[in-house]
């Protein structure tokens, strides 16, 4: 019965012994073989950090994106089995997104390269020794002096500096590239306030919210860090909330999370930013020093032109702008980064000032990090051309993806005399070089990053590594002290050693008390050094660019504008070999697996093409196939395909998973990044079809209530979800008479004395969950978290084609309005056991796998499962999800099961499984009170999706304890349950949504 | 609230790193009793066939060290009242005392042998499991033992102390055997107590 | 034979009787190999499917969430339904004293514990971990656990195995005076095997006094029994609160359906068997007229339930169960819906005529489309209910694969096969009941 | 004549055995000896007859006991069983009592029915088979078309019996002995 998968693989049994000696055991499934003979290894000598069976806690930081956000890492017998958010941390504040998540499936990714490679006289990369790696490349390095380069796309930390040491020692440069760089924003601030950086953006404070093309929910900046205050500004909290409104002719994320989306044409986001500036100097007596002229030719008239959106709408846009104050205006991001980047970049900062919101919402002397961008990639290229670089080393960078094939820079790149790479993945730029030297994982390694001005975060290994890679820190010195030289200086010995002195100049700064080793301590303990963000300085308008606002030209004669997308899963494509973030559906369209095109209703009723329909896009520079998304979230006149796809290399997740969107664009040509919005392109039928493996059924909510929500004057007044149906005019959903309410209540009271008996007739917590529709964005880390904390398998495309995927917490996106009349809104609910007090999956239970303990759960035993599925039948969530095949066998390929939770069983096939609010931490929390002698306190423990959600909109605890905050937060006024009318009492109180459509 | 471990390295070592090479405790610390070694059976290796129980690598008495020495269970196996798992003990922690106590007569000179040979091999001792808990029920020792006390072991792997090799007295898997045991201490016997 | 048409029997000795009974049991026809080969095939795939699904999990069939539930339960309560007909006959119909089910009931009856015994395989074959089907029987075990009797499918369990036992009682019992007739017609190890199976029975008066109580009572508790086996499968569906299965009418609605389908069972087998073991003379229209009306009855009754169904769904103002009624019909699954009220409330309001009563090839094309149509009724009722529930989000629609179709297949042959060696091993017309019918020759002549 | 499965030891008893191919006439001749005062006739049939069971005045079976015994020890059987059993370890479910007695009808019902008519046929089988009047001469044809009529005796009655039965119209006589 019990399906362990076989221990066969050499790191496997590694594994296997040492937590043999915890006796935890690693893969924990339903079952009960017993008779195996299993050996019990010991550790040589204790480790005075790790307590088997328990949980060991590090700190560190996440590298997934520049944002640098801080981390906990939590270990099991010396695995790193999740990543939490580090509370401490000034960016994510103990939070964490699905990508951060999701670095641990990097960690244990099959994808990675498992030892240093160099290709031989047969063009292959063959596995060699690190001492034979060095000596290669220190003998490269010999005979390069001056013809060295590099192409590093690490945050700014200790090893960035080291490398430009390194580096400038050869006599090379360094070029710090990232994918998707703020290069237009910080070339604006340096033609309007004389400073080339990205200020801070403090969404908290803003009270009114401009983002044109700014997806800052899910990759411009730090997301998290965004999300947190988007969540405090907008979420609603019984006064006034700050509005949203969200110019871009695609429905982001960020769209969706807006009170007003407006679909506007590519490219005129400059021309709607200065008419409401225009408006705000004009009607609103905004002080506009020096630029009255500057906007004086852009009225909201000319911007209806530009951009399609009503002067009058544009009218009242800037009054409520003006009435609120401060406001925030951000721009940027993939979707909105054509050839005018720079002048909207320039024309937002420009409404910002004017707005008075320099200083206020936007602060510069923050010094985020970012590149040198492509502008410098492009540089580096016509040295290649010239044939002047005879050592090229990549670090933490895969350019060859993420520029476009028209740039030609794979064909530059290949001219590189000798190629190296230190990536930890094979991916397209590792595959073109000669030596691979594979660097650990952050959570291996020691490390650092310095972010932003004032935050030091800190990386220490919290484990060992799973392959002979090894820190690229120690390889720079290691390769220094062998070439000598230029590079002798380099003698520390090794690179923890080499970063602990860069502290100590830290620590020296801040005359810490106590001495360095104190101080590290603390550092190592807090994942880092957190000053104060320093003050803002006052800046200056120095405008020294023409105020423009035309739409850049589109190349090619293409129907439809293309305007890509990154989506918060892929980011730029180093998320695409992660199986979490591929069967976690994308928040946006719920797509798994596999790449889209966004396309119109409209448009498709017109072309005649339907879901799954395989499509040409043709642009001057390529063409893609895609299959159609029929998606009401874009203009008619627009298809929209996601980056992040149609990788080449990196790994068995990444293969045949689509096509890469950036082979229709440009290159830089020389602009200093990457024009996202830069062609049109023609779209053929193929006449082949491809099943979309979407999580959606019925995108509507038919009247059922499921996603509630209330206009902000109702919910100010204090009202209930159905007064407010009734303040609209509109009839609330079906629910109960009051007299059937009072029979039901009167019955149940009855059946409810009866229950009383064994377990159930002592004190027991009932544990319950709220969540605040009003601040969830639907970002989906809550998904991730869940598959993290519960090893949740991932069943594959094919399998989530049959909508068998294993989501114990969901994302359901509704639609409302869109044909006409009321503008298309999209609603989130996570949808996951409601752990019913009258719970129908129970009773029809006929061996009681399916049953409610005694602490209000509804319990399910996945060892007492024979798997009728009639619990899944009849639960009116459709929460219950069942293992179709051996999941367990197959959805951890070496070594990803090295992640799976030891405190959670593994489900075997033919059995249900479902939520279970995290039961192993309740029994956890449990155990430990116990062993203190002391009573469970409130929030000492809450479940993952809760843990990890960036809003804060999931609240968990004891429903028993009058005082806990989930019994606060449920007598809240907005509080529902779904689907009220079964009657099932669910455990999980929602709150509805608070929306502000058009006046305010 | 967590407490955060902070020397990575550390963890590293408790990962895999069973090399690092640390003098441990020395043998002060242990029980100084050695007097009449000849109140348990002097058993061979040998014999060890005769004996209930899986064979072991090492002819390890418990009735010797946990009977005779009376060494607390928690003296070695150090975690179980803190944490689900009881922990086996570490090479280190045998050569607490064994760099000292070279054994009395050929039988358990041998075996003790094995035991330093091991340690100067760096090289730990793969213990051969008698107690498999199924995987889908989960005991954590700790609450077992505040509930129990410091020798409540007893009441599941049976007096230890009288066995020269450790044998599986009870049939844990036997989920009868744990219910009679709730029902009696009229303790929960919830299903998702132990089954998640 | 219209003449006829309104006599039990065509008369005949009781030596006839015997004899033609007899005869049935000869060396088995060509036809008859062929069609008993046709089943253990069918079977074979049947068996092979299950291995399949053992081995890798229940993935191959198709199940697409939220149809947990699919082809296998479908297919199950068909069976069920199936066998109902035999115990209807010769348990109701004896109570009633109705002349016509004589000839046919063996048959029938014999068609009914085949059936049972069939869908009693599918609880087993659908469930995700087959190994332990066990642990739905309250049977004392070291865990101290047992069954959930508030699972309608613990129910089921009690229903379906009492069912199995009394049917086959009911039949084994019927079966021992013909045996002992059979037993006294033919010699050597035919005889021996006879001998034993008809436990000593002579027909003395003795044994026939309480034999025929017996055999009353087991009528008596049969009826009730009859009727509460699909009212417990019934409830399966109604006591859970899918909308299109959360229904009061049920019960009376599924019993009708049983009956209906089982009957279109009947004929299914006994027009050909008719044939193939020439009965025409005990087996005639008169019985299949008898059998047309029961037919168009229930077929009435469903026709009823059909419109109550959708009437109380617009009725109720419950928008879940109308949503979920409206799809039925003009959803994706249309064609199902209307295959099930075609072939069952149209097709067999044809019975009103008398010539398509008697007409055996009308007939027999009437109760192909009453399998048909009962099939698929079932088919709707869980798998179209299933598709869209509650939560839109979560609907979707199944589409069967080759793991559905190869077990039930499998059904068929397992079902024909038993019923196929039955038919050749023993008499299936029932030898004592029919010479019951047939007055017995006086002296004095004439009838008292 | 073929010899009948016997069950356990069987001895043939002497006696006179008619066979009839009319009714009245096996009818006739019952009344007459049982006019004569014989009690411990054997008449075998191919089927039950009312005219046979008529002549013989034959009492209620007493098998209706074992039905009504075995019908209530289900019933019983049935609603303890359920109710014990979920006493016996609580679990909740569904919010409903633990012991929810309407749960339970199904179940006391079909054990009602199932103990019912397994203890109908064992009282038929034990009243009829196991306890049947052994000994007694047989002739196939009983299970065909004839009628049967067995008389133990021997000697003079025999022949006065062979007497009566031929007289009453029995198509054979024959004398079975020991």
């Amino acid at each position: 019965m019990p399906h362990e998968p076989k221990p066969d693989a050499v790191t496997r049994r590694r594994f296997l012994t040492v937590l043999g000696a915890s006796g935890a055991g690693t893969v924990a499934l339903s079952g009960c073989s017993t008779d195996r003979v299993e050996k019990l290894v010991p550790y040589l000598v204790q480790s005075e950090d790790q307590v088997p069976g328990l949980a060991t806690w590090y700190a560190s930081t996440c590298t997934e994106c520049p944002a640098g956000c801080g981390l906990h890492v939590r270990t099991r017998e010396g695995r790193a089995v999740k990543l939490e958010g580090n509370p401490d941390h000034p960016i994510n504040r103990g939070k964490l997104c699905s990508r951060g998540q999701a670095a641990l499936q990097g960690l244990y990714n099959p994808g990675r390269v498992k030892a240093p490679r160099a290709r031989n006289a047969a063009g292959a990369l063959e596995e060699i020794t690190w001492e034979d790696a060095i000596g290669r490349l220190a003998a490269k390095l010999g005979g390069a002096a001056g013809k060295v380069a590099v192409i590093s796309g690490a945050g700014r930390g200790t090893l960035s500096d080291l490398l430009a040491d390194w580096t400038a020692a050869l006599g090379g440069r360094v070029v710090r590239y990232q994918a998707l760089d703020q290069e237009p924003l910080r070339a604006a601030n340096q033609a309007l306030f004389g400073r080339p950086e990205v200020p801070a953006f403090d969404f908290a404070r803003a009270r009114f919210i401009l983002s044109f093309g700014a997806d800052f929910l899910e990759t411009w900046l730090a997301p998290v860090e965004n999300q947190r205050g988007f969540a405090e500004s907008h979420g609603f909290n019984g006064g006034a909330t700050a509005k949203h409104v969200f110019f871009g002719p695609r429905m982001s994320l960020t769209a969706m999370n807006a009170d007003e989306w407006h679909p506007i044409a590519p490219g005129s986001e400059a021309a709607l930013a200065l008419a409401i500036a225009h408006l705000l100097v004009t009607e609103h007596g905004r002080s506009a020093a020096g630029v009255a002229d500057a906007l004086a030719a852009h009225t909201p008239e000319a911007a209806e032109k530009e951009s399609g959106v009503p002067a009058a709408t544009i009218r009242r846009i800037a009054r409520e702008v003006a009435e609120a104050r401060p406001s925030l205006a951000v721009a940027g991001g993939v979707s909105a980064q054509h050839r005018g980047a720079v002048e909207l970049a320039a024309a937002v900062n420009l409404l910002n000032y004017v707005a008075g919101n320099v200083g206020e919402t936007v602060l510069f002397g923050a010094d985020l990090d970012g590149g040198d961008g492509a502008g410098a990639l492009d540089e580096l290229g016509r040295a290649l051309d010239a044939g002047q670089v005879a050592v090229l080393l990549v670090h933490e960078a895969n350019p060859v993806y993420t520029m476009p094939a028209a740039s030609g820079f794979t064909g530059r790149f290949r001219k590189a005399g000798y190629k190296v790479s230190t990536s930890s993945w094979l991916d397209e730029t590792a595959a073109e070089c000669d030596l691979l030297l594979p660097n650990h994982h952050a959570l291996e390694r020691w490390d650092d990053a310095r972010p932003r001005a004032g935050v030091h975060g800190l990386m220490q290994p919290v484990m060992q590594p799973v392959f002979t890679t090894m820190n690229t820190g120690d390889v720079l010195l290691q390769v220094a002290k062998k070439a000598g030289g230029a590079l002798a200086k380099f003698d520390a010995p090794s690179y923890e050693a080499h970063l602990k002195s860069r502290w100590q100049a830290l620590a020296g700064e801040r005359a810490a008390a106590g001495g360095f080793d104190d101080f590290w301590r603390a550092a190592l303990a807090r994942g880092g050094l957190y000053g104060e963000r320093p003050a803002a300085p006052a800046v200056s308008l120095a405008l020294s660019l023409p105020v423009r606002a035309s739409r850049p030209a589109l190349e090619g004669d293409g129907e439809f504008s293309f305007v890509p997308h990154a989506t918060s899963f892929l980011y730029d494509g180093r998320g695409t070999n992660k199986p979490w973030l591929l069967e976690n559906p994308d928040p946006v369209t719920k797509l798994t697996w596999h790449h889209w095109v966004e396309v119109h209703p409209d448009t498709a009723r017109r072309l005649d093409v339907r879901n799954g329909e395989v499509v040409r896009l043709a642009s001057p520079h390529g063409a893609i196939e895609a299959p159609v998304l029929v998606f009401p979230g874009i203009r008619r006149d627009v298809v929209s395909v996601p980056l992040g796809f149609g990788h080449t290399a990196y790994g068995e997740f990444t293969t045949a998973r689509g096509a890469n969107a950036l082979d229709l664009l440009p290159g830089p040509a020389g602009q200093p990044f990457v024009p996202y919005v830069a062609v049109k392109v023609s779209l053929e039928k193929t006449g082949v079809f491809r099943d979309l493996a979407t999580t959606e059924g019925n995108p509507r909510q038919l009247g059922r209530g499921i996603a509630e929500a209330m206009p902000l004057a109702a919910a100010v007044k204090g009202l209930t979800v159905r007064e407010s149906y009734e303040l609209d005019g509109r009839p609330p959903h079906e629910v109960n008479t009051e007299r059937e309410l009072e029979a039901i209540a009167g019955w149940a009271e009855g059946q409810h004395i009866r229950t009383r008996r064994g377990d159930y007739a002592r004190e027991n917590p009932q544990w319950g969950m709220a969540i605040d529709l009003s601040r969830c964005t639907g970002c989906s880390a809550c998904v991730t978290a869940c598959y993290a904390e519960n090893n949740i398998a991932t069943v594959g495309e094919a399998d989530v084609l049959r909508g068998r995927e294993m989501t114990w917490m969901r994302l359901e996106r509704y639609w409302e309005g869109g044909e006409g009349a009321p503008p298309l809104e999209a609603r989130f609910v996570p949808m996951l056991c409601q752990h019913c007090g009258n719970a129908p999956c129970e009773p029809v239970c006929p061996v009681y796998a399916a049953y409610h303990t005694a602490d209000g759960l509804n319990g399910q035993i996945y060892n007492r499962c024979v798997g009728t599925r009639y619990c899944a039948n009849n639960c009116p969530y459709k929460v219950r999800y069942f293992n179709w095949y051996k999941y367990s066998e197959r959805s951890w390929p070496e070594p990803l099961q090295l992640q799976l939770n030891p405190d959670v069983t593994v489900r075997a096939r033919g059995v249900m499984e479902k939520c279970t609010f995290c039961i192993q931490r309740i029994r956890g929390a449990q155990n430990q009170a116990r062993l203190e002698g002391r009573p469970l306190r409130d929030g000492e423990f809450t479940t993952a999706c809760a843990q990890a959600c960036p809003s804060d909109a999931i609240v968990f605890g004891d429903m028993n304890d009058p005082g806990s905050r989930v019994n606060q937060v449920k007598r809240n006024h907005r509080a529902y349950h779904v689907l009220e009318e079964t009657n099932v009492r669910p455990a999980v109180t929602y709150l509805a949504k608070v929306v502000r459509r058009g006046e305010a | 609230m967590r407490t955060l471990a902070l020397i990575g390295a550390g963890a590293a070592a408790a990962g895999l790193a069973a090399v690092t090479l640390v003098i441990g405790p020395s043998g002060a610390q242990a029980p100084a009793a050695v007097a009449d070694s000849l109140t348990a059976p002097v058993l061979a290796a040998a014999d060890t066939a005769g004996l209930p129980g899986p064979r072991q690598p090492v002819f390890f008495r418990h009735d010797i060290h946990a009977g005779q020495f009376k060494i607390p269970c928690q003296y070695c196996h150090y975690t179980v009242a803190v944490s689900s798992e009881p922990g086996i003990p570490s090479l280190q922690t045998c050569m607490g005392c064994h760099t000292v106590i070279a054994g009395t007569d050929t039988a358990n000179r041998a075996e003790i042998k094995k035991v330093r040979d091991a340690w100067a091999q760096k090289q730990p001792i793969a213990w051969v499991r008698v107690h498999y808990l199924a995987r889908h029920a989960h005991f954590p020792h700790s609450r077992h033992i505040k509930a129990l006390g410091p020798t409540g072991c007893q009441t599941c792997h049976g007096d230890v102390t009288r066995m020269p090799q450790v044998y599986k007295v009870n049939n844990i898997n036997n989920m009868g055997w744990c219910v009679t045991c709730h029902l009696q201490r009229d303790v929960s016997r919830d299903c998702a107590v132990c089954h998640y | 034979m219209a003449v006829l048409a309104q006599q039990p029997v065509i008369t005949q000795t009781h030596a006839d009787v015997t004899r033609d009974v007899a005869a049935t049991l000869g060396a088995p026809s060509r036809g008859y190999l062929l069609m008993l080969f046709g089943a253990v095939g069918l079977f074979l795939v049947g068996l092979l499917t299950f291995l399949i699904l053992v081995k890798d999990g229940l993935g191959h069939a198709g199940y697409n969430p939220p149809v947990f539930w699919s082809v296998y339960i479908t297919t199950f309560v068909f069976w069920i339904g199936i066998g109902h007909a035999g115990t209807l006959i010769s348990a109701i119909l004896y109570l009633f004293r109705s002349p016509w089910r004589t000839a046919v009931y063996r048959s029938t009856e014999a068609m009914t514990v085949f059936a049972v015994m069939t869908a009693g395989l599918f609880p087993i074959i659908h469930i995700g971990r087959q190994w332990v089907f066990y642990w739905l029987l309250p049977y004392p075990n070291q865990r101290y656990l047992w069954p959930n009797f508030k699972s309608p499918l613990l129910w089921d369990v009690f229903a379906i195995t009492t069912y199995l036992t009394v049917s086959t009682t009911f039949l084994v019992y019927g079966l021992i005076p013909d045996v002992a007739a059979v037993r006294d017609t033919v010699a050597g190890w035919r005889q021996k095997i006879y001998r034993l199976a008809s436990v000593g029975w002579q027909g003395t008066d003795n044994q026939w006094r309480h034999y025929s109580r017996a055999y009353l009572y087991l009528a008596a508790l049969a009826t009730p029994l009859v009727l509460s086996v699909h009212s417990v499968v019934s409830w399966d569906f109604a006591s859970a609160i899918v909308p299109g299965w959360h229904g009061t009418i049920f019960a009376p609605y599924f019993v009708a359906g049983a009956i209906y389908s089982g009957i279109g069972m009947v004929l299914t087998l006994i027009i050909p068997l008719r044939r193939v073991l020439k009965l025409e003379h005990m087996i005639t229209d008169y019985h299949f007229d008898n059998l047309g009306k029961l037919t168009l009855l229930t077929g009435s009754i469903l026709f009823y339930a059909y419109g109550m169904e959708y009437f109380v769904a617009w009725y109720s103002g419950n928008t879940f169960e109308q949503t979920t009624f409206w799809l039925r019909a003009f959803g994706p699954m249309w064609w199902a819906g209307w295959t099930m009220i075609i072939c069952n409330a149209f097709v067999s309001q044809l019975l009103w005529f008398r010539k398509i009563r008697t007409s055996l090839t009308a007939m027999f094309v009437i109760s192909i489309f009453i399998n048909i149509g009962m099939w698929f009724e079932r088919f709707v009722i869980i798998v179209s209910s299933l598709s869209n529930d509650f939560l839109p989000w979560a609907w979707d629609q199944m589409n069967p694969t080759w793991a559905d179709w190869g077990i039930l297949a499998g059904s068929f042959g397992w079902f024909g096969m038993w019923f196929l060696l039955f038919a050749r091993t023993f008499p299936i017309v029932a030898i004592q009941e029919i010479k019951e019918m047939i007055p017995m020759p006086r002296k004095r002549g004439g009838h008292h | 004549m073929p010899a009948l499965p016997s069950f356990g030891k069987r001895k043939a008893a002497p006696g006179v055995l008619a066979a009839f191919e009319h009714i009245d006439a096996a009818t006739d001749a019952i009344r007459a000896l049982r006019a004569k005062g014989h009690r411990d006739l054997t008449v075998y049939s191919s089927h039950p007859n009312h005219e046979l069971e008529d002549a013989l005045e034959t009492p209620m079976s007493a098998v209706r006991l074992f039905t009504l015994i075995g019908g209530l020890t289900g019933c019983t059987a049935g609603f303890g069983m359920t109710i014990w059993m979920n006493l016996d370890w609580p679990v909740l479910v569904g919010g409903k009592p633990i012991a929810a007695v309407p749960a339970f009808v199904v179940i006391g019902f079909e054990l009602t029915v199932l103990l019912g008519a397994l203890s109908s046929v064992a009282g038929v089988a034990i009243l009829s088979i196991l306890l049947r009047k052994r000994g007694a001469a047989y002739h196939p044809r009983f299970s065909d078309d004839r009628i049967g009529v067995f008389v133990p005796a021997s000697g003079e009655q025999a022949r006065s019996l062979e007497e009566l039965f031929r007289s009453a119209g029995a198509v054979e006589v024959t004398h079975a002995t020991a």
